[in-house]
C-alpha cells in the first residue's frame, strides 16, 4: 500500500465515526446539522491532551469521546422538545457557535521551544504524537479501522437491544412509543450522547491523523456531509453510512482524472441515486431481504436436502 | 447613542436583503415542506451569470440584475426538477440530501466558468451617502431597503390577491386538498419554486451589488443568512421572514460594531438558538401546519 | 351516469382495489359501505385522481375520466369531500370556498355561489372570516362540503362525512345531504354509519377485501346483515 | 443494552491501549519555510520548501517529501493528490509543482520521511498570480 492509498483509507474511517454519529441520530428520526461540532470538540480535547499535557492516545481519545458525548448531552437537553426542521437548524446553530468559539479559542504552551495549542482561526498545529512515538501510518491506520470496527459491533449489539429497538421506535413515531412506556426524553438525550461520544472519538482520531485542526474544517459542509453519507450508503444498518463515506471518498478520488468535472458528475450521481432509492442502498427493505436469504442459506445449509429449491419438511416458519 | 442609531439603521438595510432571502426560502418550504439546501447555490449561480454578462460583455446594472434573476429561477427550476419533483412522498430526507448533492454540482460550475476566488460586480449605486443630521444613509443601501420591501410587499399581495396566490396558499395548506379542489399542484409547483428562486436572485443581486464582488462561497453565504433569518421570524409568513431578516441585520451590524466580527457571527447564531430553545415557532406564526412537519 | 369497471389500484406491493366496478345513477344517492381496510378510501383518492389505478376505467357521462389530473378530473364536474375534511386551515371560510371555486372563472357566479352557500350553511356565513382552523369539526364539514359544491359538480363524493362527529351533527349532515339530492346533485357516498346511511340512499354497495361483494337497494338485505357485513366482513360475521 | 454499552467501551479502549505502546522517544522536529508562486498557467504553481531541525537549524537533507494539499472549508471534497517534491539546488530545499482545482485557502500537509519522519503544515492563499499567507476568513 502506497501512503496515498493509506491516506485515503485513514480519511474514509476517520469521516465514518461522523457519519455513524449522524446515522444514529437519524435512526431515532432527527436530522443533525451539527455533529460536526462533537467532531471537533473531540478533536480539539485529544489534540490538547497530547500535544500540551503529554497524555497517551488511548486517554486522549477517551477524553475526547467524553468531551464530545457531554457537550452533546448538554445541548441535547435544551433541544429535546424541538423536532423536524426546528431541531435541524438549532443543531446548526449550535455547531456554528462551537466553530467560532474555536476561532475565538487560544490555549497556547511553550513546548519543545515551540508555541504549541490552539491559537483561534489559525488553527491547532503540531498534533505530533504519532511521530513522537513512531507510529507509523499504517498502525494508525489500524488503530482507526479497530475502533471503527469496535463501533460497528456496539451497533450491531445496540440494534438487537431493547435499546437500539426504542431508538428505531421514537424514530418511527415518538408519540406512540411514549405511549408504550418508552421514556422518549431519556432514549434521545441517550442518542444524543452516544453520537456526540463517537464524533468525538472520530474527532480525536483526525486531529492526530493529520496533525492540524483549524475551525473551518468544522463548518456546516462537514455536518451535510455526514448526514448525506447515511442517506446515500443506506439507512436500514450502520453500514451504510460507512458505504456512504466509501462512495463518496473513493469515488471522488477514482475520477479524479476527470479534475474539474468530478464534483458535477458526482453531485449528479447522488441525486440520481436518491430518487431511485430515497433511503439509500442498504436501506431497510434490503437489508432485509439480505437477512431473509441469509436465514434461509443457513437452513439449507443445516438441512442437506435434496439440492436447491423448496424440499419437504418444515419449511422455515412465519 | 449615535452609533446605536446609525449601527440599527445600517442593520435594518442590510437585513432586508435576509429578509427577502428569508421568504423566498420560506416559499419553497411552505411550498414543498422540504428545504431546499440548494437555495443559495441557485441564487450564486444567477450572481455567475451575471458577472459573466458584466466582464465579458460589459452589461449595465439592469441587465446583470435581470441575468441574476433569471439566472437564479433557472437554477431553482433545475433543482426542482431534479431534487424535488421526481422523489416519492415521505422522503423528505432525501430530497434535503439531493438538494445538497446538486449544491456541490452548481459550486463547480461556478468554478469551471470563472476559476478565480473573487470577480468584480457591478456597482448597485455610486454617489455620496445620503446625510440626516449626524446620521449618513449609503444610497446603494437605500435602494436595497426599497425592493425589498417593495418586493416583500408585492408578495403579500400575490398571495394574498392572486388567483395564483391561493394556489399557492391552498398547497401551502394541505396539498392534497389542493388536488382536490382543483388546483393543477404538478404545474404550480415548479413555478412557485422558480419564483421564490428569483425572489432570492434578488436578494442576491442587492448584497453582491452593494459588495461589488461575488465568490462561489456566496451560495453556502445566501443559504445560511437565508436560513436563519427564517427561523428567527417563523416559517411560513412574509412578515416573519422580513421581521427576521431586519432582526437578524441589526444583531449582526451592532455586535459587530461593539464586538467585531466574530461575535458578529456568534451572536446571530446565539439569537437563533435561543429563539428555537424558547419559542421554536419563530416570531411570528406561521402559514400553516404544515411547517411544523419535518424538513 | 358515473360508471366505474375492473378498478385495480396498489399501494406498493399491497393491491388495495382488486378490480372494483359499479355504477352510480345519475340524481341518486347512492352509498359504498364497508369495513375499515376494505379499500373504500382509497376507491375514491382513485376517482379524484390523487391515486393513479393500475387498470380500469372510470367514466362519467361516457368520458373517460383515468389518467386525467385532479384539476382535470374537477372540471370535469367531479367533486370530493375528502376523508377528515381537509380544510385549508390557515385561510378564512370565505377563502376556503374561494378556492372551491378555483377551476371557474367566472367572478359574478362565484360571488352568488358563495352568498348560496351562506343562505344554505348560515353558520358558514357566521364564521365567514374566521380561519377554518379553528371551526368545530361538524362546522369544518360544512365547510368542506360547500367547498366541493362551489365547483359545482355533476357528481359529489363525499367520504365519511359523519366521521368524528356527534350524533346531532351527522342528523344534519344527512339531512344536507339528502337536500342536496334533491336539488338535483348526483351523490356517491362512503360511509361507515350505515344505520343512517341506509336512510337515505337510494342504492347502495357492500365492499369487502378490496371487492364489491353485494349491491341493491336498501331493503333487499336485512340491515342487520349490512350492518354487520359493513362494519367486521363477512368473514368474521360468518364465523 | 448496559452490558453491550460496556462491553463496547471495553474494547475499545483495550483496542486504543494496545495500538498505543510504541516507545516516546523525542523526534527530530523540522521547520518549513513554504514559498509558491503562479507557472505558467492559472491554477498551477512552482513552489520552494527549505527544511531545517527546528532546534539546530541545520538543513535536513536526503529526505523523500510530499506533499498533500486540502482546502479547509471542505476537508476532503477538495484535495489534490500529494506530489513528491525533488531535492533543490540549495541545501535542504525541495521543489515542486501543485495543480490546484480552485483559488482560496490551502493547507499544503507536507510530509517528511527516510531519516526524519514529520508533517509540517502551511495554509497559503493561493490567488491568481499570488500568493500570501492566508489571512483569517472573512465571510
Amino acid at each position: 500500500m502506497d501512503d496515498y492509498t493509506i491516506g485515503v483509507l485513514s480519511n474514509i474511517g476517520v469521516v465514518s465515526f461522523v457519519a455513524l454519529s449522524a446515522y444514529l441520530l437519524l435512526l431515532t428520526g432527527e436530522i443533525s446539522f451539527g455533529q460536526q461540532a462533537f467532531f471537533a470538540i473531540g478533536a480539539y480535547a485529544a489534540g490538547i491532551a497530547t500535544a500540551l499535557w503529554g497524555w497517551p492516545l488511548a486517554l486522549a481519545l477517551a477524553w475526547g469521546a467524553l468531551s464530545g458525548g457531554g457537550a452533546a448531552v448538554l445541548v441535547g437537553i435544551p433541544t429535546l422538545r424541538l423536532h423536524g426542521l426546528y431541531f435541524s437548524i438549532a443543531t446548526l446553530a449550535f455547531a456554528e457557535m462551537v466553530r467560532i468559539l474555536f476561532e475565538l479559542f487560544r490555549y497556547q504552551v511553550e513546548i519543545d521551544g515551540e508555541l504549541t495549542g490552539p491559537s483561534g482561526a489559525e488553527g491547532f498545529r503540531n498534533i505530533r504524537y504519532i511521530f513522537d512515538h513512531n507510529i507509523d501510518a499504517v498502525q494508525f491506520l489500524l488503530l482507526i479501522y479497530a475502533l471503527l470496527a469496535a463501533a460497528l459491533l456496539g451497533f450491531v449489539l445496540l440494534e438487537r437491544s431493547r435499546t437500539g429497538v426504542a431508538f428505531r421506535m421514537i424514530g418511527e413515531d415518538a408519540t406512540l412509543a411514549g405511549l408504550q412506556g418508552i421514556s422518549v426524553a431519556r432514549h434521545k438525550v441517550l442518542a444524543a450522547g452516544i453520537a456526540g461520544a463517537l464524533a468525538g472519538v472520530g474527532g480525536g482520531l483526525y486531529a492526530h491523523l493529520t496533525t492540524y485542526v483549524e475551525p473551518r474544517i468544522f463548518d456546516v459542509m462537514l455536518g451535510v456531509h455526514s448526514l448525506a453519507y447515511g442517506l446515500i450508503g443506506g439507512l436500514g444498518t450502520a453500514f451504510g453510512p460507512l458505504l456512504g463515506v466509501l462512495i463518496d471518498i473513493g469515488l471522488l478520488e477514482s475520477i479524479r482524472a476527470l479534475a474539474g468535472y468530478r464534483m458535477i458528475i458526482f453531485g449528479g450521481i447522488v441525486a440520481l441515486l436518491l430518487i431511485v432509492r430515497p433511503r439509500g442502498l442498504l436501506d431497510e427493505r434490503t437489508m432485509h431481504g439480505i437477512g431473509n436469504l441469509w436465514r434461509r442459506t443457513l437452513l439449507r445449509l443445516r438441512r442437506p436436502g435434496p439440492g436447491p429449491g423448496p424440499g419437504p419438511g418444515p419449511g422455515p416458519g412465519p | 447613542m449615535i452609533d446605536l442609531v446609525q449601527n440599527t439603521i445600517d442593520g435594518l438595510m442590510i437585513g432586508s436583503s435576509y429578509g427577502l432571502l428569508a421568504l423566498g426560502f420560506t416559499l419553497i418550504f411552505g411550498v414543498m415542506r422540504r428545504l431546499n439546501l440548494s437555495y443559495g447555490p441557485s441564487i450564486m449561480i444567477g450572481g455567475y451569470f451575471g458577472t459573466v454578462l458584466y466582464l465579458q460583455f460589459g452589461a449595465g446594472p439592469l441587465v446583470v440584475a435581470v441575468a441574476v434573476v433569471v439566472g437564479a429561477a433557472l437554477a431553482g427550476l433545475y433543482v426542482e426538477r431534479l431534487c424535488f419533483a421526481p422523489m416519492k412522498a415521505g422522503a423528505a430526507i432525501a430530497s434535503m440530501v439531493s438538494s445538497f448533492a446538486v449544491w456541490m454540482q452548481l459550486e463547480q460550475a461556478a468554478i469551471l466558468v470563472l476559476p478565480r476566488h473573487t470577480y468584480a460586480f457591478p456597482p448597485l449605486a455610486t454617489g455620496a451617502p445620503l446625510e440626516f443630521g449626524p446620521f449618513a444613509v449609503r444610497i446603494d443601501h437605500l435602494v436595497m431597503l426599497g425592493c425589498a420591501l417593495g418586493l416583500a410587499a408585492a408578495v403579500q399581495l400575490l398571495l394574498y390577491r392572486t388567483r395564483f396566490g391561493l394556489a399557492l396558499r391552498a398547497i401551502i395548506g394541505n396539498p392534497v386538498a389542493a388536488h382536490l379542489v382543483g388546483v393543477d399542484v404538478r404545474t404550480v409547483m415548479p413555478l412557485a419554486f422558480a419564483g421564490a428562486s428569483a425572489i432570492g436572485g434578488v436578494a442576491g443581486f442587492l448584497v453582491l451589488a452593494v459588495d461589488q464582488q461575488v465568490t462561489p462561497m456566496f451560495g453556502m453565504w445566501a443559504t445560511l443568512k437565508g436560513l436563519i433569518a427564517m427561523m428567527i421570524g417563523g416559517l411560513g409568513s412574509v412578515p416573519g421572514a422580513v421581521l427576521g431578516g431586519l432582526l437578524l441585520g441589526v444583531i449582526e451590524v451592532q455586535s459587530q460594531w461593539y464586538f467585531g466580527p466574530q461575535i458578529r457571527d456568534l451572536a446571530a447564531y446565539f439569537v437563533l438558538f435561543a429563539v428555537l430553545a424558547l419559542r421554536p415557532r419563530g416570531l411570528v406564526g406561521s402559514l400553516s401546519e404544515a411547517s411544523t412537519q419535518k424538513a | 351516469m358515473f360508471e366505474i369497471s375492473d378498478i385495480v389500484a396498489a399501494y406498493g406491493q399491497i393491491e388495495a382495489l382488486k378490480g372494483v366496478s359499479l355504477k352510480v345513477e345519475s340524481g341518486k344517492i347512492t352509498c359504498l359501505l364497508g369495513p375499515n381496510g376494505a379499500g373504500k378510501t382509497t376507491l375514491m383518492m382513485t376517482i379524484a385522481g390523487i391515486l393513479q389505478p393500475r387498470r380500469g376505467s372510470i367514466r362519467l357521462e361516457g368520458t373517460e375520466l383515468t389518467g386525467l389530473t385532479p384539476a382535470r378530473i374537477v372540471s370535469r364536474g367531479v367533486a370530493l369531500v375528502p376523508e377528515n375534511r381537509l380544510v385549508f386551515p390557515e385561510m378564512s371560510v370565505r377563502e376556503n370556498l374561494l378556492a372551491g371555486a378555483y377551476q371557474r372563472r367566472d367572478r359574478a357566479g362565484i360571488d352568488a355561489d358563495i352568498e348560496r352557500m351562506y343562505a344554505r350553511f348560515p353558520r358558514l356565513k357566521e364564521r365567514r372570516e374566521q380561519m377554518a382552523g379553528t371551526l368545530s369539526g361538524g362546522e369544518q364539514q360544512m365547510l368542506a362540503v360547500a367547498r366541493a359544491l362551489m365547483s359545482r359538480p355533476r357528481l359529489l363524493l363525499m367520504d365519511e362525512p359523519s366521521l368524528g362527529l356527534a350524533p346531532l351533527i351527522v342528523a344534519e349532515i344527512f339531512d344536507i345531504i339528502a337536500e342536496l339530492n334533491r336539488d338535483g346533485t348526483t351523490i356517491f357516498l362512503v360511509e361507515q354509519n350505515a344505520h343512517m346511511a341506509l336512510k337515505v340512499a337510494h342504492q347502495f354497495f357492500l365492499m369487502e377485501q378490496g371487492r364489491i361483494t353485494f349491491s341493491g337497494t336498501p331493503g333487499q338485505l336485512a340491515e342487520d346483515e349490512v350492518i354487520q357485513r359493513a362494519y367486521l366482513g363477512t368473514r368474521r360475521a360468518a364465523g | 443494552m448496559r452490558p453491550a454499552t460496556r462491553r463496547t467501551v471495553a474494547v475499545l479502549f483495550a483496542v486504543a491501549a494496545a495500538c498505543v505502546a510504541g516507545g516516546a522517544e523525542a523526534q527530530v522536529r523540522a521547520k518549513a519555510d513554504l514559498r509558491c508562486e503562479q507557472a505558467s498557467e492559472v491554477l498551477l504553481y512552482d513552489c520552494t520548501v527549505g527544511l531545517v531541525d527546528s532546534r539546530t537549524n541545520e538543513p535536513l537533507t536526503g529526505l523523500a517529501v510530499t506533499i498533500g494539499a486540502d482546502m479547509p472549508s471542505m476537508a476532503g471534497a477538495h484535495s489534490v493528490r500529494p506530489v513528491v517534491a525533488a531535492e533543490g539546488p540549495a541545501k535542504g530545499t525541495y521543489r515542486f509543482r501543485l495543480a490546484l482545482e480552485m483559488h482560496g485557502d490551502w493547507a499544503l500537509l507536507i510530509n517528511l520521511s527516510g531519516a526524519t519522519r514529520d508533517r509540517v503544515v502551511k495554509v497559503l492563499r493561493f490567488e491568481d498570480g499570488r500568493v500570501g499567507e492566508a489571512p483569517p476568513p472573512r465571510r
